[in-house]
């Protein structure tokens, strides 16, 4: 079922390697100055799900739009929105993405097809489906993904939107990352069917469920349903099966985790680690190049850290803006 | 010329305009074709009350019929509309808003904002709004002061088929997002409307009747309510200016702060229900601004605080209507000699 | 798979006739009423469906209770709501279901265990659901009914309320009532999936699709899911496939009718002559118990409409009231 | 005594007392456990902030978490109520009414009129209200004016621990549907709370200090902030009156109009966004029911029409403060010797 790293080209598996590290660095090290203490407001942590973003958004061009969630960094930094303006605004300050009006959830980048983290669960499934229909009449073959949480999907906004996909034939994706929490309450109390594939169904949809810690099966399986919705074969719905390496926010006990289970998925259900022993083992890529972009990344993300925290604040003036085009 | 259109025609008419003028307005809504799926015929609805009719023969595809999922279908418009498109939603009763609120005020009028500037969002959502139709609580709303409190939204309600037309022309043209909210009662009303296709800017109040003792602020129905308030007022000797307030968000305060400057006197009249509605909130400007030119206090007429009742005799007992408006003019001018 | 209607003892059956009727008089009255032009507001007619209300609420008592939509006067009277209160509340009178305050779209007798008729698509689901819950901690074995139209069925508080059912096993059952158009749109454009069965099993649900022409159909699936329901065992949905005779509204010109359509189903799909076919063909009543009753509920129906008629209406005073309990 | 508890300990004392008393009293909201289908602690979360941990462990299955659709809990709540349960719904945010206002306002609020005064209603749906919290635009609304514009609603915003716990108890064992906004920064701030049971009555404000030159009226987190602002006054040996409102539908005007027509002066303090909001609200109604009273414009202090920003430089200067409150005080003073 899941393609062989060599199935992809070095230089993209590279580019794969590189934007799951930014991904886990960035995360990781947010985790660490969020307990220092400075940083404003709430904090909804990636890590642990790179694959899922990455496997995914690996598909698409500026041009294909993206509607995102609360724990939106991943699809951020995957869809390419600049990493050192993302920093900037999570300290809400100037020259972040949104200025430093939005914040950690509602960093957006409409140029880079990045639609919004959005703080409502379930919002971004109209929006992606509104990207859709924009596709369709632009005619340029472009695409729409639409990321839900395995608790959101449980939203009306996020289950009309399937089905509206499949009454206007919309060229979108609609991908519940399933990482088994919703705050603190399992997947296995808050949703009823075994299976997003099957809820899908219940809608006219075809659904896949995949491994989402394993990047090969994530993009392999992307790759078909996104294909099939830039050619006019409609909509569908993917699963990715994954886990949250931190707290539903920061600063979350995480009391609902059962004895020894963190290490147990920090330990067994690394993306990043099964890619490594993916493209390691197979000799696609050798571990100097890894560390290269390791070393690399962990550069980049301490440079944004410290020209974030370095960065001007908006000022008063910055409060009226930006309300209306016109007014 | 002197070419009259009912305000339903004078929509259809915006419409029809701005989607042979412009090819990214589309339109979508809940049978505002008609006929999708069955084997009787196409487009034979036109909407709930047919506003959009023969729109389809001309546009096809770019009039969507939806699904009955409203929460799906404004935020697909919305959706859209970040993406280059300039759809116009169409929310049969504004009464339904209660089902996809989020997409519009958390959604839509945030965006610009929450993204620091680079969004835009030329979203237009029509719905029908106000009560006289007998359509009880739930079909009977104007919900007005709702969306004028949001920041972020337009929010524009026209009272006569030529500020309908300008207005819709204007909202679909306009780079934020529109509330434009239709009164149902008011669709059959005719009046001069030009052939050529205009816009009327936002925030530009309409004095539709001037005087000198009373300033009667108010919008939609209740402009025509105002009115004849004024005629019967008229006839002992007062003189009410009626302000048609046309856009609620913007607010044209100049306008009406002139005015109360000269008159010394305001009422504000507002079919929505009472409480943190656009007569508080118009009251409260102008006695802020201008409280030295007041010569009396400010009245408000508005239906009491209670939903919009089916019996007909009870619903026409609800509404403000000229009776009770002219009363609150006289209320202004009491101890003042004309 | 439809239960004989000797199964049924024949007072029940007598009984079952009666409510059917009565809703077929009413309706065809209210139609010619309001073409004379004096009836106030927007009204839906039930005609047609007959079968589905009392196939499934004949199974009910008081303690059970219902949530119904735009089109309810046929679960109103299915549910034992006083007919001539009906008729004057339609006219906005006094002595009206609700004293003339909500009119046909909102007739409710909670003591009844009616919830209320509903202006809102889809708003009855969250309702009923609620009331399965009280159902539960009030612990007499009571179960909740949700109907809802095929078009209503795609709003997004209905979807949630099948998963909520599923997640708190609530003594519910939804009834699809499947007329084949959401106003002037098929059933098959705005509904992507084959039946609605299957999108129950989206939701975790068992769900069961029949012929809601057919009221021994009707009476026999229903009297399996509620007793499922009443025994613990949790939520379904249950789809009857039904014709309207009428508009969607009173007005409504139905151009989107095919050729010939109204004439079938009148002729091939009508719910009361199949129930007079299969109670005559096999004896269980006669044409002559049959045609009591049609005079009865005749005379019944003038009798409301005269007496609502001459009803008074509410007075200045009334329009203050009811509003709270207390404020 | 002097017990001082916090408002989140306050809020949930009521609820576990009513909880107590009353076996209908059900709760249910997202995590207001936690932990339930996993393999960790039950009763971890206690809701987001951790308001009804503890409750769980006495109650048990009257405490139900849900799947994350406001809608149909929330709707459920409210149909469990018509149904004779007392039931408590816990929106997190009040910024999430958007996905389940329908249920409020067009179910909730109108039953008991749409039919005819039959059906009882009373459900409390509590949620977290205010900005202050760097939760940034979606999170940090406090849309009381929409609920307040509601016929059929009340909606309560206590300011202090023993305030909370009373209004709670009232909003409880009340037969109306309550919307009871709990503003976020203030769960930590500490008070007197009595240990029994009690109710305060809606629509009984509270002066929460006396003066005689001009009226502030507010409520919630501003409550504070007036205070502050009067005691800079106090150094200018301005005396102001600042009224806590306790609950805005019902509302107690006759407190206001009593004060004002006392001091002759008004300052409507409002963390609501500033169009069609409560401040407005008061404003025109006691410049319609008081206006030979006053001396002095009445001052509206509230944010500008602009969504919550991010930033909590900006948070900061969006928020009214005790600056911008007394500034407005002073105005309405301007050529008053004291
Ligand atoms: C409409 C709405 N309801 C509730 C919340 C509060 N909330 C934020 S994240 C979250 C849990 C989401 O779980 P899931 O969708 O599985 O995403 P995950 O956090 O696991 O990525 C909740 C309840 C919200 N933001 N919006
Ligand atoms: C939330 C909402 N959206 C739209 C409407 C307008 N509306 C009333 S009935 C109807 C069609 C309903 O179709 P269906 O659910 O199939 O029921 P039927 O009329 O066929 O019985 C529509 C769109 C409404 N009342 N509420
Ligand atoms: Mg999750
Ligand atoms: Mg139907």
């Amino acid at each position: 079922m899941t393609s062989h790293p060599l199935a992809l080209d070095p230089a993209a598996i590279l580019q794969a390697y590189r934007t799951m590290r930014t991904i886990r660095e960035f995360e990781e090290r947010l985790h660490v100055e969020f307990a220092a203490g400075d940083m404003p407001g709430f904090v909804h942590l990636y890590a642990g799900e790179e694959a899922s973003a990455v496997g995914i958004i690996s598909h698409l061009t500026d041009a294909d739009r993206i509607a995102s969630t609360h724990r939106g960094h991943g699809h951020c930094i995957a869809k390419g929105v600049d990493v050192m303006a993302m920093m900037k605004e999570i300290y809400g300050r100037k020259g972040g993405s949104c200025q430093g009006k939005g914040g950690s959830m509602h960093i957006a980048d409409i140029d880079k097809g990045m639609l919004g983290a959005n703080g409502i669960l379930g919002a971004g499934a109209p929006l992606a489906c509104g990207a859709a229909l924009a596709a369709k009449y632009q005619g340029k073959g472009a695409v729409a993904i639409n990321f839900v949480g395995d608790g959101a999907s449980n939203q009306g906004t996020f289950l009309e939107s399937l089905n509206l996909a499949a009454v206007w034939n919309l060229p979108i994706v609609f991908v519940v990352e399933n990482n088994g929490y919703a705050e603190a309450t399992s997947r296995n109390y808050g949703v009823a069917v075994d299976s997003f594939v099957d809820r899908a169904a219940g809608f006219g949809l075809p659904g896949i469920a995949v491994d989402g810690t394993d990047f090969f099966a994530v993009h392999e399986a992307a790759g078909e349903v996104i294909r099939r919705a830039r050619e006019g074969g409609g909509p569908s719905l993917m699963e990715c099966r994954m886990v949250r390496f931190y707290g539903h926010f920061e600063g979350d006990a995480q009391g609902y985790r059962g004895p020894g289970e963190l290490e147990d998925i920090r330990a067994n259900r690394d993306c990043l680690k099964h890619f490594v022993a993916a493209v390691t083992t197979t000799g696609v890529l050798g571990a100097a190049a890894l560390a290269a972009v390791d070393a690399e990344v962990a550069a980049l993300i301490d440079r944004a850290v410290i020209e974030a925290k370095a960065a001007p604040h908006p000022v008063a003036a910055d409060l009226l803006t930006d309300v209306y085009v016109s007014y | 010329m002197a070419r009259k259109l009912s305000i339903r025609q004078a929509i259809n008419e915006a419409i029809d305009q701005e989607m042979s003028r412009d090819p990214r307005v589309i339109m979508m809504g809940e049978d505002i074709v008609g006929g999708h799926g069955s084997e009787g015929e196409i487009d034979c609805w036109g909407g709930a009350l047919g506003v959009t009719k023969g729109l389809y023969g001309k546009y096809g595809d770019r009039l969507l019929d939806t699904p009955l999922s409203e929460s799906a279908y404004v935020g697909a418009a919305i959706g859209a509309a970040v993406c280059g498109m300039r759809p116009i939603a169409e929310l049969q009763f504004i009464d339904f808003m209660g089902v996809c609120f989020d997409q519009i005020y958390n959604q839509a009028a945030k965006f610009r904002y929450m993204f620091g500037g680079k969004a835009q969002t030329p979203v237009v959502i029509r719905a029908m709004i106000g009560a006289g139709f007998r359509a009880a609580a739930q079909h009977s709303q104007m919900l007005t002061p709702i969306f004028t409190h949001i920041p972020g939204l337009k929010v524009v309600c026209p009272s006569n088929p030529y500020d309908a037309k300008g207005l819709l022309i204007q909202a679909i043209r306009d780079n934020d997002p529109v509330i434009f909210g239709e009164h149902k009662v008011l669709y059959g009303i005719e009046g001069e409307v030009p052939e050529a296709s205009y816009a009327i800017p936002f925030g530009e109040a309409n004095i539709v009747r001037d005087g000198d003792d009373c300033t009667i602020v108010t919008y939609g129905m209740m402009v025509h309510r105002a009115l004849e308030a004024a005629a019967l007022l008229e006839k002992e000797g007062i003189d009410a200016e009626v302000i048609d307030l046309r856009t609620l968000s913007p607010l044209d305060m100049d306008t009406i702060l002139e005015s109360v400057e000269r008159t010394g006197r305001l009422v504000c009249v507002d079919e929505a229900s009472p409480r943190c509605n656009i007569a508080t909130d118009i009251s409260a400007q102008v006695v802020q601004a201008a409280f030295a030119a007041l010569q009396a206090p400010i009245m408000m007429v508005t239906p009491p605080h209670v939903p919009v009742p089916f019996s007909p005799v009870l619903e026409d007992i609800y509404l403000p209507d000229s009776t009770k408006i002219a009363a609150a003019v006289r209320r202004t001018l009491e101890g003042k000699r004309h």
